[in-house]
């Protein structure tokens, strides 16, 4: 893409400094730990130590006479209020804290507030609770047979542990379709559950004013007007009343979609606020964080794909069995219980698929959150681009040239998929070319070969992904009720500077520096005089917050149409200052002028200025404007992906030699943030691949709940990430770009262990 | 969990028998146990401290036996103790068998289905299974010396014919590291089960996959080696 | 995560370390580096009436060759053996050990006579110190005393340290021309505790043939192992790749691992066996035997 | 409750105050001292947000005790900057993109500070091995490589 802007202007396409560093590296951001209030008291929760259990008693007495404890809070005393339920993204409902059973380890059973945090945790310690522990249910298959013992004795008829049942497809075309293949592949595979562990923990300030009946939450939240609304719905019949709530979402130490949910440690410290009408801060610890909040995946997911003898793939079929622990609180719109799973045909012209899904009740904590993912996408992609490489060890042919013969050819885009997406633009072939190229593919499969007449294992994997981000589109996307639309609103000032301010929130993501970048692209102003600002519901405009790679598609796009309309405005402007008529003038950018007559034009700052000080007549003062961006379709970016791994034989354990990360967003915003972007998805694909588990035993123990045991990657286990770039525009999005947070996270993981079933794969490996 | 071990001492199957079915002597073999009061009888409620290096954790529960069969020489008992602290909790469904090898000589075999709750077995990465050993070795040790009167005191039979402890276990009562108290100490007790509370676990995991290759790579290497 | 309270001590001499130990009895513990047992407290997994810190005891930090040995002070920490160019030229099992010890800021704080002193057999040093035939020096009440480092452990977090004896010195014998040794571990990342860790010594003779051997394992048991039983088999043998095979065979016999995350049992067992042989054929190309 | 009067150099700053034996480190900074660019993020020594410098070393002062740093010097990522003078780490990481959500940034630059201090001239495998105790979720590395290989490539 052409650069239109000057580097000083940095519009689209410039590597342009962070704007939000300089406060970083010296140590000046703000997160929520960083926040202290006059008067401010700590809450500490107390967990259960056992998955399920009935509780008897909390004894309290023992932790009230702890110096420096307020309080403890219980179920009981939240019932009072009827705050122990609350409702779920899902429309299901959640414990804000349990009354008489607890249903996953490390649950809330009770808060203690106290003076100090070291006051609050030896509160805790003082708490007894007496259980009288269950047999808890940890495998969803067993959930789901006839005779489990039903978990939610608390839904009113509840017999079962089924949750939903969901499908996509025709089935019996699809069974007819298997009927006709020559050749079928069906393979078992688990993505298991994982946690995005952000290094800063989820936590908040809710500080109630008892004189005003003001609430004002500081919190680690991505979404943070929808959860003003969720408050209001929640806790309206308390007297919060959403234009007496301010929800204030300051820096945030990485979201990840874990910072999505509304988690009862939220909910208690807004209520321990309410009561004691003090500030009260609640940070959890990391082994909280791991044990208690939402996880991502935990898809047990069963693939078939049929195909001709020649390799041309003809039929999908995906039955998954998902594990949403003890109640449905996954972030999802409402109408996609599975998220966006039926992406599963991905990069491939696939006429017949079908997936089915039934979601299980188990002794875990709830969730369904992503890990850096739109939408149980990446279970999605995984699926497919495992098969597509079993498909090909079937065949016996070469992974890369399966690929070829199935891709959606790049001239039939605008592209309808047989589970009915219509995928907005894509040229798959060019990726995987290019990819090839980076990586020197033939050479590889030649040292391959050598390598494993020696008796060395050498694996390359191939990924070639297609991801559905920027929801999204009103018709179809809301979240409890709310439609997913995005927004942004731009005042210019008088000297010509300006704010912007958005309805997302980044958690890293660099916001300050892109939607800045858009606003100069869209009017000229450098990007350096752009005020962004996020995450404060009484001053930004209404949106569904940052996840799902959604903040360029949806609020980007709101910031170019916001942009836009004062455009439009600053045009009559222009033409009233140079005396001409409206379609006499052209915009360049940061000007308009006379067409024909280039040395007369009007600066957007000449024409800011003019906004307030020289307007025409009958025209209102002022250079703002406000977008609510509803999205016409969701953004489809792509990438093909190509890892080479190397297995000790003696220990068996796993190399990332070389990764190339070929990605197609669209147009660019900011190079050097879009590949920083990658470099963090990629890492947080190969971690799931190779080292981060959440596990249970049989007793429902979590045994990955600390970073002893929950291994993240660090400097040592990560490679140095090579990308590539091809450009395809989105059609439909006012700047041609689509979402990029997420692709690498999405598109990573089946590479690792196509790669490394490829290194095991003569030795008749066909999944792990 | 399922833990199986086994005893034999130079002793006759009656004598193990009363041993065996009497709490509070069974209570004197374990280091850190004592029973606080009969409830019924076949309940009693007891403590258990288990001192592992700076670990230490404290259960207060019951112990109740399900089946006292003197003829079958069966007994089966469950115990249930919470640790104080609330960090956790553990459950011992307990069958043990009492056999007569020769004539003087008896073996019991004790099978222990095991769950442990908290943090205990979140955290205890495979310590558990081996503290249960230890504590295994220590009772057995105990047990022989109670059963056996003199001779294993003197160490005629310090080790042979041992319980099935782990290789490197301590193979004296006096055996530091596990408990705080000795074994000789004349107290304490939950019951016979109470000290399997913090024995063996297990965990079904699946790993991540570099884990679950590294085994698989192995495992086919081997195979393929030998073949 | 918060520990429970407790009182700090930081006495500046050995001897009133001793007394304060003593006189405090089972409720003290001593501090040292801290990189294990505060997160312990932390965890509140453990709790103590009474720390006592030996950062203020002058002179237990050094690394010296003396009197036929290596002395490393029990207070070292990790990272000085890191740094040291006598650890490096001379005594590479080391360096392969303390590099390979939770991660370098860890290392900054890490003891090495807390790494023996914890008594977890997932610790590192102890599996080298076996395998070098270390000894400890401790203090106590009753004065110093030496332990051989075989009789150290003694069991899960255990050693044959009173609770008022305080480790002040590791003696390594210092090795003779012709021999070498080296430290293999097998971590799923850095900062992890070892799938499987294995340490080699050999000291060769003349001809070539080993003259002493010591190996010792890491986390394949409830202790640190010693495994004699490969020792003895290669004492006396030319190590060929028959010998190097059966040797570590021998060790994983000695290896009692139970099963967690880091692998299976019978993985884990494998492990020693190939890490062995790896930490042998290092540890032979060192003492210039190949 | 047990405390101790403790004289700390914090960033140059002597610093008096009366702590509780147990009372961590990065308590007293960020809490105490309300310098709170030292973060938490794990409390058990793994990710190293916490890292600050005692007597020029990074350490984990989630896992030190305030009173264990009396009569030491503490630099926290607050001094790094002298005079109005970023540190080249603190350039380094804002030219190479080293950061995202900004979290681990302070701990990563004090142990990235420390490594050039040491090491002038550290090879690309000396610096992740000393960045290894320092976990980023967010960038993958890369560019924290780059940062510091920028930062040792300034003229000191």
């Amino acid at each position: 893409m052409a650069l239109k802007t000057t580097p000083e202007v940095s519009g689209m396409g410039h590597s342009m400094k962070r704007k939000e560093d300089p406060r970083f590296i010296r140590g000046q951001g703000r997160y929520v730990d960083d926040v202290v209030l006059p008067g401010m008291v700590y809450m500490d929760i107390v967990r259960s130590p056992y998955a399920y259990a009935k509780i008897k008693a909390i004894h309290t007495e023992k932790a009230l006479k702890v110096p420096g404890v307020l309080a403890v809070i219980t179920g009981e005393t939240l019932k009072g209020f009827n705050l122990h339920w609350m409702p779920t993204l899902m429309s299901d409902t959640q414990m804000v804290l349990p009354v008489d059973t607890v249903m996953y380890q490390a649950q809330e059973v009770a808060a203690v507030i106290a003076t100090s945090r070291y006051a609050a945790a030896d509160g805790v310690d003082a708490v007894e609770v007496d259980y009288e522990p269950m047999k808890p249910v940890m495998d969803p298959f067993k959930a789901l047979e006839p005779g489990a013992t039903v978990l939610r004795t608390d839904k009113e008829g509840k017999k079962d542990n089924h949750i939903w049942h969901w499908e996509a497809g025709d089935r019996a075309d699809t069974d007819k379709a298997f009927k006709e293949a020559a050749v079928v592949v069906k393979q078992d595979i688990y993505i298991p559950r994982i946690h995005v562990a952000s290094i800063e923990t989820c936590g908040c300030v809710a500080d109630f004013d008892r004189t005003n009946t003001h609430l004002t939450v500081y919190m680690t939240t991505q979404a943070p007007h929808a959860i003003r609304t969720v408050f209001a719905l929640v806790a309206g019949h308390v007297g919060l009343s959403e234009e007496k709530i301010r929800i204030i979402s300051p820096d945030i130490g990485g979201g990840f979609g874990g910072k999505v949910p509304v988690y009862p440690g939220y909910v208690i410290a807004v209520a321990a606020s309410v009561v004691l009408g003090k500030p009260v801060k609640w940070i959890e610890d990391r082994m909280e964080n791991l044990q208690a909040d939402s996880f991502a995946r935990d898809y047990h997911m069963t693939a078939e794909l049929g195909a001709t003898r020649d390799g041309t793939m003809t039929a999908l079929r995906i039955k998954t069995i998902a594990d949403h622990g003890y109640t449905d609180a996954a972030a999802n719109p409402s109408k996609y219980p599975a998220g966006l799973f039926s992406i599963c045909t991905g990069s491939y012209d696939i006429k017949h698929a079908f997936t089915e899904m039934d979601a299980a009740y188990t002794n875990k904590p709830p969730g369904g959150v992503a890990y850096r993912c739109s939408f149980r996408v990446t279970e999605a992609v995984h699926a497919i681009e495992r098969m597509v490489d079993v498909l090909a060890q079937e065949l016996k042919m070469d992974p890369a040239e399966l690929r070829f013969k199935n891709f959606i050819p790049p001239e039939k885009f605008p592209y309808h998929s047989v589970l009915g997406w219509e995928y907005d633009s894509g040229n798959y072939p060019a990726a995987l070319h290019k990819a090839m190229d980076m990586i020197g593919y033939a050479d590889l499969r030649k040292e391959q070969a050598e390598k494993r007449a020696r008796g060395e294992l050498m694996g390359i994997g191939i990924s070639s992904f297609t991801e559905i981000v920027g929801a999204g589109p009103s018709k179809d996307f809301d979240i409890l009720g709310i439609k997913m639309f995005d927004s942004c609103e731009i005042r210019i000032h008088p000297t010509g500077k300006a704010i912007a301010r958005f309805g997302t929130k980044s958690q890293g993501q660099g916001h300050e520096t892109t939607y800045a970048q858009i606003v100069a692209e869209e009017l000229g102003i450098p990007a350096s005089a752009v005020q962004v600002e996020e995450g404060d519901t009484d001053t930004a405009p209404y949106g569904l917050g940052t996840y799902a790679s959604r903040s360029t598609p949806v609020a980007g796009a709101a910031g170019a149409m916001a942009a836009r309309k004062i455009r439009e405005k600053a045009k009559k402007i222009a033409a009233h200052l140079l005396e001409v008529s409206e379609e006499d003038l052209v915009w360049e950018v940061g000007k308009f002028s006379v067409k024909g007559a280039p040395q007369k034009f009007k600066t957007i700052q000449d024409i800011a200025f003019a906004a307030y000080t020289n307007h025409p007549q009958g025209m209102e003062a002022g250079l703002e404007a406000v977008s609510y961006y509803d999205p016409p379709n969701l953004t489809f970016p792509f990438g093909s992906y190509i890892c080479v791994v190397d297995i000790d034989r003696g220990t068996g354990a796993v190399k990332i030699r070389r990764f190339v990360a070929v990605d197609d967003c669209g147009n660019i915003i900011n190079p050097m943030i879009v590949d920083g972007q990658i470099h963090g998805g990629l890492s947080m694909g190969m971690a799931p691949s190779l080292f981060e588990e959440i596990s249970y035993d049989e007793n429902g123990n979590n045994t990955a709940g600390s970073f002893m045991d929950y291994l993240m990657p660090g400097s040592m286990e990560t490679p140095n990430w090579e990308t590539g770039k091809t450009v395809t525009p989105s059609p439909h999005h006012p700047l041609g770009a689509k979402g990029v947070g997420e692709s690498a996270t999405v598109g990573a993981p089946p590479a690792i262990v196509n790669a490394v079933v490829d290194a095991l794969a003569h030795l008749g490996v066909r999944h792990i | 969990m399922r833990i199986e071990k086994s005893l034999v001492v130079k002793s006759t199957p009656a004598a193990v028998w009363a041993f065996l079915s009497d709490p509070h002597r069974v209570a004197r073999m374990l280091p850190g146990a004592a029973i606080q009061e009969q409830i019924d009888p076949q309940t009693y409620a007891g403590t258990m401290t288990v001192k592992v290096g700076p670990i230490s954790t404290s259960y207060r529960g019951q112990m109740r036996f399900e089946r006292l069969d003197a003829a079958a020489g069966v007994a089966e008992l469950v115990a249930s103790g919470q640790d104080v602290r609330g960090k956790g909790g553990a459950e011992v469904r307990m069958t043990s068998h009492v056999v007569e090898r020769a004539p003087g000589e008896t073996e019991v075999t004790f099978v222990s289905d095991l769950n442990v709750s908290g943090i205990l077995a979140q955290m205890g990465r495979g310590m558990i299974e081996q503290v249960g050993d230890q504590m295994f070795q220590i009772f057995a040790d105990a047990a022989r010396v109670e059963l056996e009167g003199d001779a294993a005191r003197s160490g005629v039979t310090p080790n042979a014919p041992g319980a099935t402890g782990a290789p490197g276990a301590p193979d004296a009562p006096r055996a530091p590291g596990v408990a705080a108290a000795s074994a000789a100490e004349p107290i304490q007790m939950v019951s016979f089960g109470a000290k399997l509370m913090v024995g063996a676990m297990g965990r079904a995991v699946r790993r991540p996959i570099f884990w679950v290759v590294a085994v698989a790579v192995v495992v086919m290497l081997v195979w393929l080696i030998r073949r | 995560m918060i520990p429970a309270e407790f009182d700090y001590h930081a006495p500046s001499t050995l001897s009133d370390a001793i007394a304060l130990l003593s006189g405090l009895g089972e409720d003290a513990k001593i501090l040292s580096g801290g990189q294990s047992l505060l997160p312990l407290l932390k965890l509140r997994l453990g709790q103590v009436g009474h720390l006592v810190d030996l950062s203020h005891v002058p002179g237990l930090e050094y690394i010296k060759e003396e009197e036929g040995f290596l002395k490393i002070g029990g207070a070292t920490r990790e990272s000085m053996l890191e740094r040291t160019p006598l650890i490096a030229s001379k005594y590479p099992i080391l360096l392969d050990t303390a590099r390979v010890i939770a991660d370098p800021i860890v290392r900054n704080r890490a003891t090495v006579g807390g790494n023996l002193a914890h008594g977890d057999p997932a610790n590192d040093h102890p599996a080298t110190m076996l395998a070098l035939g270390a000894a400890v020096v401790s203090h106590g009440p009753k004065g110093e005393r030496t332990i051989p480092i075989a009789q150290f452990f003694t069991g899960i977090f255990s050693t044959a340290l009173a609770h008022d004896e305080i480790l002040t010195e590791i003696r390594i014998p210092i090795p003779p021309a012709r021999s070498g040794g080296a430290y293999v571990k097998l971590e799923r990342k850095v900062g992890d505790f070892a799938t499987a860790g294995v340490a080699v010594y050999v000291a060769l003779g003349q001809n070539g043939t080993v003259e002493q051997a010591g190996i010792g394992l890491t986390n394949v048991g409830p202790m640190p192992v010693k495994a004699a039983e490969a020792e003895r088999y290669l004492v006396g043998k030319k190590p060929d790749a028959a010998v190097i095979a059966e040797t570590a065979r021998l060790a994983a016999k000695a290896t009692a691992p139970t099963a967690d995350r880091r692998g299976a049992v019978d993985y884990k067992r494998e492990m020693a066996r190939v890490l062995t042989m790896r930490a042998l054929k290092s540890a032979l190309e060192r003492a210039g035997g190949k | 409750m047990a405390t101790h009067q403790i004289r700390v150099t914090v960033n140059g700053n002597v610093l008096e105050a009366e702590v509780e034996s147990r009372l961590l480190l990065v308590h007293l900074i960020r809490e105490n001292l309300r310098l709170t660019g030292t973060h938490i993020g794990c409390d058990t020594t793994h990710c190293g947000a916490c890292t600050v410098l005692l007597d020029g070393e990074p350490v984990k002062s989630c896992t030190v005790l305030a009173v264990q740093a009396d009569g030491r010097e503490v630099m926290t990522v607050e001094g790094l900057e002298k005079d109005g003078k970023l540190d080249p780490v603190q350039e380094g990481f804002m030219q190479e993109h080293g950061l995202q959500c900004g979290f681990c940034t302070p701990g990563m630059l004090m142990t990235s500070y420390a490594l050039l201090k040491r090491n002038a001239n550290p090879t690309e495998v000396d610096i992740r091995e000393a960045i290894s105790g320092n976990l980023c979720r967010c960038t993958g590395y890369v560019n924290i490589v780059k940062s510091i290989q920028y930062a040792a490539a300034q003229p000191r």
